[in-house]
């Protein structure tokens, strides 16, 4: 019987061709080119134990959106999406602001606690709601999370009454302003979430089975997933992240600001997914993309404060920057710039086939447009594509 | 506060004598928008109109055809707080031909046909503008001082005029220079962000120049945390003089305010009286508006009403 | 290495020579090359993953090929698009039904090419033009319907009449009989013959042996990605076929011959016991015993309800009446969750829509309904999964056999047998298998044959759906027959022949 | 083949006749008739809907009922129209267009600047209809060519777009060019005391064609197609890369020419006009019923979606006791109710 080539699995080797590559490429080139136009971003200095400096900026301003940004990758690799989470924030501020701004013992820890509690709360309810509906109702993920984007903001307003809410608890405030070995509380509590969902996802089966259910509903409900449940949660975990997010951004400032808060933080957050690599189609995904994607987005905005872009320049120098990283990002130019690279080194190695069809897009139908292969050890794209933290 | 969802339905008046007005906000989009829809909604309780209040949740289109159902609804004079200052000719031009009449607040509209309106009530925001500057000149011209100044939403009226203002009133004062300006949209995460990155790469600032309050809270929260001292090390004028502002001008981490006014529901309903009886009023009517340093700021507190 | 066969004196109107196909980590083709001539029928061979579907892919544009070359009339080509292909006169019809689901038949049968009148499209001509080319293949469908509502096999005809529907010069046919029976191939065959005889060249694909034989003139043999032979039918021996085939002698073939019935205590309590079950508008309700250790039967034209039956037997789709006992307790099959937990286990026929989960690697297909049954938290230990995709690979010989492969890159009749592998890992005590064997190479349907009459022989109850009646015959001890939605008639398999089971679904029979 | 219409009993047959069909059965039939992958049931549905929610606002709300009112949905929306127009084709494809309520601003911002520096109406109608249509094509060779998503295509399309308001423009132009106000002030009177803008007449004419170009050419079928299954669509030949970029390119050019619209409906040019208004585009249509997924949907769907979210807005006003709070409450709740009662009383038909 003939052979069927067989090759070496490469689980860990760095794929060229994969988008958490290009993203972290073009992170450096944003972060090179800080360092050379502004001098003084990456002083870092130490202050009563602290760390401070723009990169400690950059970390403590991504991460609301960047928690937010993965539960968002959750919710995509399911095929949905969740406008709502802005809106979730700020109710989740509100709740907080106002139990501690109602309470007869504003300072105390306990007061602190039961807030934080109550908005936590408030966000899981507020997922199961939107999980519901897409889940069990059916409703258009886009349509149904449109509806508590849209009344979320006013139940939050109806919470503060349309005022902004200040508030001082030492406690609460610790979300925001605190500090866990010289750095922000913020950041290592992102970072914690972060590390619990990679290992959720890694090491139980729940990122396969998600996988599977955005990759084809009706095969995973056959194969007995629970897809409903499956679906049901990670809007829930969402919701959740946006609580937290919310719960971080207003102790930031010490203000609920219901009106405000959390504005359009659900396109920065499913843009650092998309930028990750992550296909808004449903299926695979990738955390550390994410991770990748939002740096990316915060770096940016924080260069051109720190360089002080002219106002009316700002947006269309943001724009700049982000159709580059896409272009980077560009199946086939990647394709093509691997290619480059590969022939570069050897010459012999026969031509792969290009993707003909017209319009073979997320999905190809080719085997070269998915990946082009760094070398023919690339056998499985896919796994390669993923980093540390799937 | 919140209004009774189940209060419309009852347009048309002026048979029985009461007047209707219909009042279209902007949004309640700070803290001060939230005060100025109360003053309206109090005022006209007090004065005995019949309010149809409509929020456009910030958006022209939405105010236009408010307006529009407020000319279907026959109201007998017709409020509004314009979101962006172009684009009224028309439907203003609907409201003259149905007899309505209409009162601006707050925010002007730019048409040249001004026969369109009746008058004009509300703030100057170059002056306000000014007034920060003409502050900054006396009491930080005598030494170098490297002001950030924190814009409002890119494009917005009040932002861009603010800007003006200050401008005209420093130029010539060579001490004092503008060293970065961004925009922090108005709101205290959006100062709090940008004034943080100012402090990175700008070492050397000692004044802020915030267009509201709510950035120059936000402000204040990033000089405290790269361990500055707000009022001292940095000093600080901003606009609004909404409470939290107040106080914190009162605890000394704001240096001067420059009221912008949002209680004129009661002038609004005196016009709106005068209006609809037919009386002359003058085309512009600006709001008692004051300024305040640390001290006024101490004593007016306990009587503030936002 | 290939034999030149004898050919037809005219010039042939495809000529490829020389094709090579790479894909990363897989020489998909090597040097392959094939001829057609106008007005023969012609047969590509080989096993599962031999190569037969990407030959044809680079004929049609699909994929770029690396090098050789292609003439069609004499003229090299290299298409860029299908479009392309279609517009020099290739019709195809590819081996996974490439329609789309969301229109009507008509309009999936004329897109693309649909009569105008002024500038804007003629429905009536559409519809007419429609109707005559169901009809030439005797297929009564509502041109009307929308397509994805249908049965797989339905939309696979309509999928032929759409390639029918041109006045081409060569038709493509991907393995088009992979899940009809007797009668539609009947059809198609005819129907083929006739644009034969009118001279149009046709490229056939299929794994079954006797169609092979009825239909084709000349044969080319792909092995591995290899060119083998190109041969007259008529002076090729099956033998020999099969031999150059999967390159050596195919013992398994005799196993081909009927298994034996397994025997079943009467008076035993079924182990799955339906009694009334149907659904309103599918199947009318239908009572039905599968016993431990027995196979189970179901046999009926194209639509005559088979899938409707086993879909509720899994609780796919939610039963509209009846009941349903496994080994003497009742149930309520509302899931396929709930279905799993009794021990039931569903192979569907619409792999592409319901089976593979093309994202994820072999490994994960394989894995994911024992996954799903240990429920998230208790993920499959990394080395027992790896034990056990081997194992089944081995058992089922996938090719590639790459745990790592993304299965969307595997030939269909692999894919199937990961879908299998996926089911069978699950150790089911019922298994509903709902034609098993499409697409599957005669090797390996010998294998599966063989698999599923062990596993039966250990105590696990198999209900086996297939289009191929004789597949259903040697394999079942019990056969229900189905016709129009309802069970007609319940014979012992060993007993029944293939006459008296068609004359039981041509007549409606008796209840049994 | 099998004759499986379980009426008839005999073996293999040529098609039956269909017997003779009561009117009942017709009008069913008719209901349940599909076209090009979209069901008229489903937006016969969204319109009874529709008119349910518009007959509460009469009868809840006093002057609710003037016809005026019901044309002023229209008045108020022209632009929208175009716009979902656009959004429906290329959602109909299973893409997305988040770029153009930006386009929309972009618009205002070229028209206003333009006819501000004194140049002639005409022109700078064309020229802000091309600018649209170039970016829109950007966007969709970006999409087909270089293999993008087009969300995050589009998403970049909206920054540029937006990014170059600012440049052009800070504060907000007004326009007094006599053709534009001429435009914008001049209605069509109608019997009644009622009136119709040119805008509306524009808007209604591009339904018009859309719904043309939709149902009874092969650029529409393709559309479908490639929304039903993009990778088949290409397998049976037909142009999905032509037609993808284009479906985007007429988005762009339906943005451009909603925001010559909205320019007449405001007579101003601003970088902050129109923010979000590409998801108020996008959940017309799909409040409409059109699937996200693409492949299914109709373009009177989204003139439907459009409505409802006026009828919405309209509802609001006329309340004239709401608070931005119970404003914004009151506009999820509405769009809840309508989209669960539509979800539910579709259900059962697919
Ligand atoms: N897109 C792809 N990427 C990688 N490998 C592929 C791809 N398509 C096919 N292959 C590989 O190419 C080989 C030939 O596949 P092909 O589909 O042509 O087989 P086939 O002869 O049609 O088999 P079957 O009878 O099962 O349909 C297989 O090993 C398959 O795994
Ligand atoms: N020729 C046909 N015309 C119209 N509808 C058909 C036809 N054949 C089947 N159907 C529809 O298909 C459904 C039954 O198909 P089902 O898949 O259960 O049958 P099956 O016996 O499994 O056949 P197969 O799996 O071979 O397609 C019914 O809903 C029936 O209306
Ligand atoms: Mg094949
Ligand atoms: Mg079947």
């Amino acid at each position: 019987m003939p052979e069927t080539p067989t090759e070496p699995r490469t689980r860990r080797r760095l794929d060229m061709s994969s988008p958490v590559v290009w993203a972290a490429s073009a992170l450096l080139v944003l972060l090179v080119f800080n360092a050379v136009v502004n001098p003084g971003f990456f002083a870092l200095r130490i202050q009563d134990g602290h760390l401070f400096g723009s990169p400690v900026d950059v970390l403590k301003n991504v991460a609301p959106t960047l928690l937010i940004a993965v539960g968002m990758t959750l919710v995509i690799a399911t095929r949905g999406i969740d406008l709502s989470v802005g809106a979730v924030l700020a109710i989740s501020g509100a709740v907080s602001f106002t139990i501690i701004d109602g309470s007869s013992d504003p300072t105390s820890p306990a007061t602190a606690a039961v807030a934080i509690g109550t908005a936590l709360a408030v966000g899981l309810v507020l997922g199961a709601w939107n999980g519901f509906l897409v889940s069990v109702v059916g409703i258009q993920p886009i349509i149904a999370t449109l509806v508590l984007m849209t009344a979320g903001r006013g139940l939050a307003m109806l919470v503060t009454d349309g005022q902004i809410i200040t508030a001082e608890n030492p406690a609460f405030d610790w979300l925001g302003g605190g500090f866990v070995l010289g750095l922000p509380a913020q950041v290592v509590l992102t970072l914690l979430v972060l590390l619990v969902v990679a290992a959720l996802t890694r090491r139980t089966a729940l990122g396969t089975l998600i996988e599977a259910v955005g990759t084809n509903p009706e095969a995973a409900r056959l194969a007995g997933v629970r897809s409903r449940s499956i679906t049901w949660t990670v809007y829930v975990f969402v919701a959740f992240t946006a609580a937290v997010a919310g719960l971080m951004t207003n102790a930031n400032v010490s203000a609920a600001d219901a009106n405000r808060a959390g504005l359009f933080i659900e396109l920065d957050a499913i843009l650092a997914v998309v930028i990750g690599g992550t296909s808004l189609a449903g299926g695979r995904y990738s955390l550390t993309g994410t991770v990748l994607g939002a740096l990316i987005l915060q770096t940016l905005t924080t260069t051109t404060l720190t360089m002080g872009v002219p106002d009316e320049y700002v947006r269309l120098f943001k724009a700049v920057v982000i159709i580059a990283v896409f272009l980077l990002q560009a199946p086939r130019i990647r394709a093509a710039l691997g290619r480059r690279r590969r022939s570069a080194r050897t010459s012999t190695s026969p031509a792969v086939p290009v993707p003909a069809v017209e319009g073979d897009d997320v999905r190809p139908l080719t085997p070269a447009s998915s990946a082009e292969p760094a070398d023919a050890t690339a056998a499985e794209p896919t796994t390669t594509d993923q980093g540390a933290l799937r | 506060g919140s209004s009774d969802s189940g209060s419309g339905g009852s347009g048309g008046g002026g048979e029985d004598g009461s007047i209707t007005m219909g009042f279209s906000q902007v949004g309640a989009e700070s803290g001060w928008r939230t005060a100025n829809t109360q003053s309206i909604q109090d005022s006209a309780e007090e004065a005995g109109i019949e309010l149809q209040f409509s929020d456009a949740q910030g958006e022209q289109e939405n105010q236009i055809s408010a307006i529009r159902s407020f000319i279907q609804q026959r109201v007998d004079v017709i409020a509004f707080s314009p979101v962006v200052e172009t684009g009224w000719d028309s439907v203003l031009l609907e409201a003259q031909r149905a007899g309505i009449p209409v009162i601006l607040t707050d925010r002007s509209v730019d048409s040249e046909d001004d026969s369109l309106y009746e008058t004009f009530l509300g703030s100057d925001f170059v002056e306000e503008g000014k007034k920060a500057g003409e502050w900054a000149v006396e009491n930080w011209g005598s030494q170098p001082t490297y002001v950030a100044e924190l814009q409002g939403t890119t494009g917005a009226a009040p932002a861009l005029d603010r800007q003006e203002g200050f401008a005209d009133a420093i130029e010539g004062t060579d001490n004092i220079q503008v060293v970065a300006s961004q925009s922090g949209d108005f709101t205290r995460a959006g100062g709090r962000e940008v004034m943080e990155a100012m402090l990175n790469s700008n070492p050397q600032i000692n004044a802020v120049y915030a267009h509201n309050d709510d950035m120059a809270l936000g402000a204040i929260e990033a000089i405290e945390a790269a361990g500055k001292v707000p009022g001292k090390d940095i000093q600080i004028i901003s606009v609004d003089a909404v409470r939290d502002g107040m106080q914190a001008l009162a605890d000394g981490k704001i240096n001067f305010i420059v009221e912008c006014n949002p209680l004129l529901g009661g002038q609004l309903m005196d016009l709106a009286e005068k209006v609809v009886a037919g009386e002359d009023v003058p085309k512009r009517v600006v709001t008692e508006e004051t300024t305040f340093t640390q001290e006024q700021a101490i004593e007016a507190l306990p009587n503030r009403q936002y | 290495m290939s034999t030149a066969a004898p050919r037809p004196a005219a010039a042939p109107v495809v000529e490829m020579s020389g094709i090579t196909i790479e894909f990363p980590g897989v020489r998909a083709l090597d040097g392959v090359g094939l001829r057609l001539f106008p007005g023969e029928v012609h047969a590509l061979m080989g096993e599962n993953g031999a190569g037969k579907s990407t030959l044809i892919k680079a004929l049609t544009g699909v994929y770029r090929y690396d090098s050789g070359t292609v003439t069609v009339d004499g003229v090299e080509q290299q298409f860029a698009t299908p479009a392309d292909a279609q517009a020099a006169g290739i019709s195809t019809v590819y081996q996974e039904v490439n329609l789309c689901p969301n229109l009507t038949v008509t309009e999936n049968v004329v897109l693309g090419r649909e009569p105008r009148k002024r500038g804007s499209i003629d429905r009536r001509a559409s519809r007419e033009r429609t109707r005559r080319v169901l009809a030439e293949l005797n297929l009564d469908l509502d041109p009307g319907s929308i397509l994805g509502r249908h049965p797989i096999a339905l939309q696979q005809l309509v999928a032929i009449a759409r390639a029918v529907d041109t006045d081409a010069k060569v038709l493509v046919l991907d393995e088009p009989t992979s899940s009809l029976d007797a009668g539609e191939v009947a059809e198609l065959f005819r129907v083929v013959r006739t644009l034969r005889d009118r001279g149009v060249a046709i490229l056939f694909v299929s794994h079954f042996l006797d169609q092979v034989y009825e239909i084709s003139d000349r044969m080319t043999v792909l092995r591995n990605g290899r060119l083998v032979a190109e041969h007259r039918t008529a002076e090729l021996p099956r033998l020999q076929l099969v031999q150059e085939m999967i390159g050596r002698e195919l013992s398994t073939l005799e196993h081909l011959e009927r298994e034996p019935a397994h025997e079943a205590p009467a008076d035993a309590v079924p182990r799955l016991r339906a009694r009334g079950l149907g659904r309103t508008g599918a199947i009318a309700p239908t009572d039905l015993d599968v016993h431990a250790g027995r196979v189970t039967g179901l046999a009926g034209l194209l639509g005559s309800g088979r899938t409707e039956l086993t879909r509720l037997l899994f609780g796919a789709d939610r039963a509209s009446s009846g009941t349903v006992e496994v080994d003497g307790r009742p149930v309520k099959l509302r899931t396929p969750r709930t279905a799993i937990a009794e021990g039931i286990a569903f192979c569907s026929e619409d792999r592409k829509g319901e089976g593979v989960v093309g994202d994820l690697t072999v490994r994960d297909n394989v894995l994911l309904a024992l996954q799903a049954r240990r429920g998230w938290l208790r993920r499959i230990p990394t080395k027992q999964g790896d034990e056990l995709v081997a194992k089944y690979i081995k058992a089922l010989d996938i090719r590639p056999a790459h745990p790592d492969a993304l299965i969307r890159n595997l030939s269909g009749g692999n894919q199937q047998k990961v879908l299998l592998a996926r089911w069978l890992l699950t150790e089911p005590r019922l298994l509903l298998l709902d034609e098993p064997t499409r697409g599957i190479d005669i090797g390996a349907k010998a294998q599966i044959q063989a698999l599923v009459s062990q596993l039966a022989s250990e105590g696990m109850s198999v209900v086996f759906v297939s289009a191929e009646l004789e597949e259903v015959l040697r394999i079942s001890d019990r056969i229900t027959v189905l016709r129009d939605h309802r069970t007609v008639a319940d014979v012992d398999g060993s007993t029944a022949t293939l006459d008296s089971v068609v004359d039981l679904i041509a007549s409606g029979g008796d209840r049994a | 083949m099998t004759a499986t219409d379980s009426a008839t009993g005999t073996a293999p047959a040529p098609a039956p006749e269909r017997p003779d069909r009561s009117l009942g059965q017709a009008a069913y039939a008719w209901l349940r008739r599909t076209d090009t992958g979209s069901s008229t049931f489903s937006v016969l549905v969204t319109a009874l809907l529709l008119v349910v929610l518009f007959g509460a606002g009469t009868l809840r709300y006093e002057n609710f009922g003037y016809p005026q009112v019901a044309l002023n949905l229209l008045v108020d929306n022209a632009h929208l129209i175009v716009l979902a127009v656009g959004m429906t084709f290329v959602i109909l494809t299973g893409g997305i267009d988040l770029s153009s309520g930006a386009v929309v601003a972009l618009s205002t911002v070229i028209a206003a600047s333009l006819l501000q520096k004194g140049w002639a109406a005409p022109l700078v109608i064309v020229l802000v209809l091309a600018t649209g249509t170039l970016l829109g094509w950007a966007m969709g060779a970006a999409v087909h060519h270089l293999q993008l998503q087009p969300f995050i295509v589009t998403l970049a399309g909206m920054f540029l777009a937006r990014g170059l308001c600012f440049v052009i423009s800070e504060p907000s132009i007004p326009i007094r060019d006599d053709l534009f106000t001429g435009l914008a002030q001049n209605v069509i009177e109608l019997p009644g005391n009622t009136y119709l803008t040119y805008g509306v007449l524009i808007a209604l004419v591009v339904v018009a064609i859309a719904v043309y170009v939709l149902h009874r050419t092969r650029f529409g079928r393709t559309v479908y197609a490639i929304g039903g299954n993009e990778q088949s669509a290409g397998l049976m030949g037909l142009a999905v890369g032509r037609t993808k970029v284009a479906v985007y390119a007429i988005s762009g050019f339906c943005s451009a020419l909603g925001g010559l619209l909205f320019s007449l409906y405001i007579l101003s040019g601003w970088s902050l006009h129109a923010i979000g208004m590409e998801l108020d585009a996008i959940a017309a249509v799909v409040i409409g019923g059109t699937l996200l997924t693409g492949g299914s949907g109709l373009v009177v769907g989204s003139l439907l979606g459009v409505l409802v979210l006026g009828t919405i807005q309209s509802l609001i006003s006329f309340d004239g006791g709401l608070s931005s709070w119970w404003t914004k409450i009151t506009i999820g709740v509405l769009l809840l109710v309508f989209v669960v009662v539509q979800r539910l009383s579709t259900r059962s038909s697919r």
